[in-house]
């Protein structure tokens, strides 16, 4: 074990250090409010691409699957059930309840289950949550993309924390 | 009026007769300062005579549900009572497991262990000083906190690909490998902190305004800490020396070099100082970690055989993963019971896990620093002034969901 | 150098007090509820000065609640490595263990919290009230095993 | 026609209509009010690594986000709490916002010279013998610091009431600790005031402003206290004491909503900019060299610089506890001002005629 250290701070400031704490004080707002560093993402006009391995929303691969409900089984929220469909198993999917932790796409020994990426789906009710087999085999409708929108990803940035830059691909 | 408050008058520099004026005061659960917490305050004046602090509007059985669910369910259940700070909770409860299973952790898994630990720390810091902040009405170290918080959420969902609710760490090892982006991108992380520290001290902790709400404010002696159980950086502010990190080193933690700052004063600046201090702790750690971390596997070998061969090759030989073994599906420990303790961002997190033999604990019992703040905050409440009770609230760094659990 | 954990079982095996040791870190002693404040006393002139956790478990096959009380040390640096786990019996029929409050004031939340969930009352604890539920809850002590929650089978088609 | 359009300017531009209504009374103010809040906004946002208002008009900088928010407030509901008068609830705010704006017609911003001012028409009428000009306010007072002052000091007495009628108990809270707060600035208030005035020999804005010797050279300390006694007496960071959000919920306010809360926002932001226009008469040289219209333009753009930089400190300072304040106000702030007298009668004495 190290050497214990208490250190102790140095209470009761002298009015000269009172008033260089003021002046630093109000000095670094203004050195912010002249340069100022912001990190605000313009939401709709810029949109975040997520990094590879994100944990999105999850589509099955219905041909794929073999139905031994593993992902039902390691699901931690109730949200992914059995549902038989022409005599074989398939996995459904609740998205009200999903934590998108991703154990179900960890899980499953033939790779039926990949996370797509999209975190931003809206649905207009709690029924529309519920995914059949077939609504899970599809693909996610992707937001309608206008021309406004600019792929931006987060770059940190030594000297600005986090900046946004035009996302190439 | 209390002798307490008698004494603080005093102290204050104000020696005159205070005409006893009570009433009481609901601070909560509505409330801009309380969180999701009643505080019910008898005033006598300026001064609280008595607080009860009443916690339980963010209950969510933690505890019950964590017997009637799988090993494997837990994970992400046990982070949510503290979503910020989500891999301390998950480590704490996985040591459990694994303890219980008898399981090694190979030395890779161990040093992202505490990578993604903390990185965690740094985040729950950068909070709670935030939430100090805007409790003394300081609005710019409220934004500055969550601002610089983000980029270190930023590398969490590069490495675990979620930002709060990572679900990294599982029994055996860790979900992913860290990527030479990953490495970059703390590297730039590491300098930026170090370089905003700067303009955090002059505008936050050297501010002769954000000192005076906070020096003599809730003072904690030594004494009273260990009495009352004080957990963390409120223990470490009252001049105890304790960091489970140190004490019972877990992950890699034995084979980092890191000090633990320690402060006398025992009041909620020196609280707030450890917490400083220890961001930059924290920053040395990281550097250390990706320069020494050494190479191999991230998930325990008895596990890692498991994993079918075609998967093996496309997700870890492919994007540095691993997927899990059918086993993790229902998992039956053998019977035991085990404790750990981490030391998550607001201090001491202890599991007690009991284990019947079946597939779900016997007992989880899940021990939240937050929790043990509950009852140091009832105490530090008492004979003090009424608008320091926003500056004790958040010098302690309590939070609400962490504490109800 | 003696280990912390040596130094503490004989210090207690010296006391005729029945000491567990688990492993480096871990010890547990099993007392009779009439002794339990006498061995807290021990512990904590050994140097034990904080409760970490009081947990409550219910075996209803028995027909009773063990108490568990986690103590370890913060004032000593050596002794912090240690926790020891103080256990004690309650029988269904009467539900009552003395508080350790007198001992240790750090159990006093999860004292209460053990009452309100388990139904365990501390004699000698002075806020024996609900902490976490609400004041009007009804129904049975809800981390009782006989608490049951719903829970829901793998198959859409065939609840069980 | 023409006869029409020149009386019509007559009563518009006589000076106790215009600057009561149009300059810097009711319309000014409301404009700089919408601009202030914008500003306190933009900058605290600035600092904070945020926007701040953006979207309502991209153009502008979010301009147009405070007209949205007033619209807003105008049509939201005004609740009434059970168990209060109606009719002093709704009262208690208009008459306070109404205490905040009078000072403004008193204040002098600028001289009218004899002739060459579209204001010269009024020399007469506005005529100020200490100097020897017209004097562009509302209403000519000899003594108008005085007048200011005992009218401003009389706003918190509103603050009080309009927490006494809405009985809950964070606005009796934040009512106390308005209460102590203005006992104390007031008095600093009056001691810097004074320390000008026996500096200057007058008790005449005008005239302090005119005498071409800025008040900040000639006594610094009387500054400093008088801007510090300002950012309480308008409840400014790091001051903002009896309305402590985090604390009192809104103090005295906390009941209000609707129009009714616009009312009481606006209150303490006009008392800002009274204090503003005071400070720069008294300390900033006023209008001078100007005269007429332009000079009550610089005079306008000083006050607006002075409002400004005690709204951007919201992005610096956290609040004082109300000891503090107190503590700071009567022990170190009180003393400053004997100083500030002692100053003022001195230079007084050896560089003011």
């Amino acid at each position: 074990m190290d050497s214990i250290k208490i250190k102790e701070y140095k209470k009761g400031d002298s009015s000269l250090n009172l008033v260089t704490g003021h002046l630093k004080a109000v000095g670094t707002g203004v050195k912010y409010f002249v340069k100022p560093q912001r990190i605000t993402l313009k939401y709709p006009e810029e949109s975040l691409s997520l990094p590879t391995g994100y944990r999105g929303m999850i589509r099955l691969y219905k041909d794929v699957c073999i139905g031994c409900t593993l992902c039902a089984m390691v699901c931690p929220a109730d949200a992914m059930k059995m549902a038989t469909d022409q005599g074989k198993k398939f996995p459904t999917i609740n998205y009200g309840r999903c934590v998108f932790c991703g154990f179900c796409v960890d899980i499953c020994p033939v790779d039926a289950l990949k996370e797509t990426g999209v975190h931003d789906a809206a649905f207009s009710s709690r029924r529309e949550l519920f995914f059949s087999p077939d609504k899970f085999n599809q693909d996610f409708d992707q937001p309608p993309v206008e021309l406004l929108v600019k792929k931006v990803k987060a770059v940190i940035d030594e000297e600005k924390g986090i900046k946004y830059v035009p996302d190439t691909d | 009026m209390t002798d307490q408050a008698e004494e603080l008058m005093k102290s204050g520099g104000m020696e005159i007769d205070v005409i006893p004026v009570s009433g009481e005061l609901n601070v909560g659960p509505q409330h801009p300062g309380s969180g999701h917490l009643r505080i019910y305050v008898r005033l006598n004046g300026d001064i609280i005579e008595e607080a009860q602090v009443e916690p339980g509007y963010v209950h969510r059985a933690v505890e019950k549900l964590g017997e009637n669910r799988n090993y494997i369910h837990l994970i992400p259940l046990v982070e949510r009572p503290a979503i910020l700070d989500s891999i301390h909770m998950n480590l704490g409860y996985i040591m459990a497991v694994e303890k219980i299973l008898g399981v090694d952790v190979p030395d890779r898994a161990q040093y992202l262990r505490s990578f993604a630990a903390e990185i965690s720390r740094i985040a729950s810091h950068l909070y709670g000083m935030g939430i100090l902040a805007i409790f003394i009405g300081h609005s710019t170290g409220f934004m500055w906190g969550f601002g610089d918080r983000e980029v270190w959420v930023q590398i969490l969902e590069a490495l675990t690909g979620a930002r709060i609710t990572n679900s990294y760490v599982i029994p055996g090892g860790v979900r992913r490998d860290l990527t030479p982006t990953i490495v970059e991108m703390t590297r730039k992380a590491v300098t930026y902190m170090r370089r905003k520290i700067k303009d955090w001290e002059n505008i936050f902790l050297n501010n002769p305004n954000v000192k005076a709400r906070l020096q003599d404010v809730g003072i904690m002696t030594r004494e009273q800490a260990i009495e009352w159980g004080a957990v963390g950086p409120n223990l470490r502010g009252s001049g105890v020396y304790y960091d489970v990190r140190k004490v019972e080193p877990y992950a890699a933690y034995s084979r980092l070099d890191f000090e633990i700052p320690v402060y006398k004063e025992g009041d909620g600046y020196a609280r707030t100082l450890v917490r400083f201090e220890e961001i930059q702790q924290s920053l040395n750690i990281l550097e250390q970690i990706i320069r020494d971390i050494p190479e191999g596997q991230i998930l325990s070998d008895r596990f890692f055989k498991q994993i079918p061969p075609t998967r093996l090759k496309k997700w870890w030989e492919g994007q540095r993963r691993v997927v899990m073994p059918g086993y993790y599906a229902s998992f039956r420990p053998p019977k035991g019971e085990a404790v750990t303790r981490v030391e998550a961002g607001r201090g001491e997190l202890l599991y007690y896990v009991v284990s019947d033999g079946s597939a779900k604990p016997y007992r989880l019992r899940m021990i939240t620093p937050s929790y043990r703040s509950i009852y140091v905050m009832q105490n530090l409440l008492k004979g003090v002034r009424y608008a320091d009770l926003v500056s004790i609230y958040g010098s302690l760094d309590y939070f609400p969901p962490e504490a109800d659990r | 150098m003696q280990k912390p954990i040596d130094v503490l079982s004989q210090a207690l095996q010296s006391k005729k007090i029945p000491v567990k040791v688990e492993s480096e870190g871990r010890a547990s002693i099993e007392v009779e509820k009439k002794d339990l404040v006498q061995v807290a006393k021990v512990l904590k002139d050994l140097g034990f000065d904080h409760v970490k956790a009081v947990t409550g478990i219910d075996y209803p096959d028995q027909g009773r609640i063990q108490v568990v009380y986690h103590v370890s040390s913060y004032s000593d640096v050596n002794l912090a490595k240690v926790i020891v786990a103080l256990k004690t019996w309650t029988n269904y029929k009467e539900l009552e263990v003395p508080s350790l409050m007198e001992v240790w004031k750090s159990a006093w939340t999860g004292e209460r919290e053990t009452y309100e969930m388990l139904g365990v009352k501390f004699s000698g604890n002075p806020d024996m009230k609900r902490l976490f539920l609400p004041e009007d809850f009804e129904g049975v002590y809800p981390l009782r095993k006989s608490y049951k929650i719903k829970t829901e089978g793998l198959f859409v088609d065939r609840p069980s | 026609m023409m006869n029409l359009l020149f009386d019509l300017r007559y009563y518009v531009l006589y000076p106790s209509f215009f600057n009561s209504v149009i300059y810097p009374g009711l319309i000014f103010t409301a404009i700089l009010l919408l601009t202030t809040i914008w500003f306190e906004r933009k900058a605290a946002a600035r600092v904070q690594m945020r926007v701040g208002p953006y979207y309502a008009s991209k153009r502008l900088g979010g301009f147009m986000q405070l007209i949205a928010d007033a619209v807003k407030f105008v049509f939201s509901e005004v609740i009434i709490p059970e168990g209060v008068n109606p009719t002093l609830f709704a009262l208690a705010p208009v008459l306070a916002v109404a205490m905040s704006f009078i000072p403004l017609s008193i204040i002098p911003v600028s001289v009218i010279p004899p002739s060459g001012s579209v204001f010269s028409i009024y020399f007469r009428d506005f005529y100020d013998p200490n100097i020897g000009m017209g004097v562009l306010t509302g209403l000519f007072v000899q003594y108008n610091m005085l007048l200011i002052l005992a009218i401003e000091s009389m706003y918190p007495v509103f603050v009080i009431f309009v927490a006494w009628v809405t009985n809950n108990r964070f606005a009796i809270v934040g009512a106390v600790r308005e209460s102590y707060l203005s006992v104390s600035y007031d008095v600093l208030l009056i001691m810097a005031t004074l320390s000008m005035s026996l500096e200057y020999h007058t008790l005449d804005l005008a005239k302090i402003a005119q005498s071409g010797i800025p008040g900040i050279l000639a006594n610094p300390v009387a500054a400093i206290v008088f801007f510090i006694a300002m950012l309480m007496g308008s409840a400014r960071f790091p001051f903002e004491i009896a309305e402590a959000e985090t604390e009192l919920v809104l103090g005295a306010y906390t009941e209000y909503s609707g129009f009714l809360f616009v009312l009481t926002m606006a209150g303490s932001y006009v008392g800002n900019l009274v204090y503003a226009l005071v400070f720069t008469d008294m300390f900033l040289w006023g209008w001078y060299p100007l005269s007429g219209f332009p000079g009550a333009l610089l005079t306008g753009l000083k006050a607006s610089i002075v409002v400004f930089f005690s709204v951007f400190l919201r992005a610096v300072y956290g609040r004082y506890r109300i000891d503090q304040a107190l503590r700071g106000g009567w022990k170190y702030l009180l003393p400053l001002t004997f100083v500030s007298l002692f100053i003022g009668l001195v230079v007084g004495y050896i560089w003011i005629p």
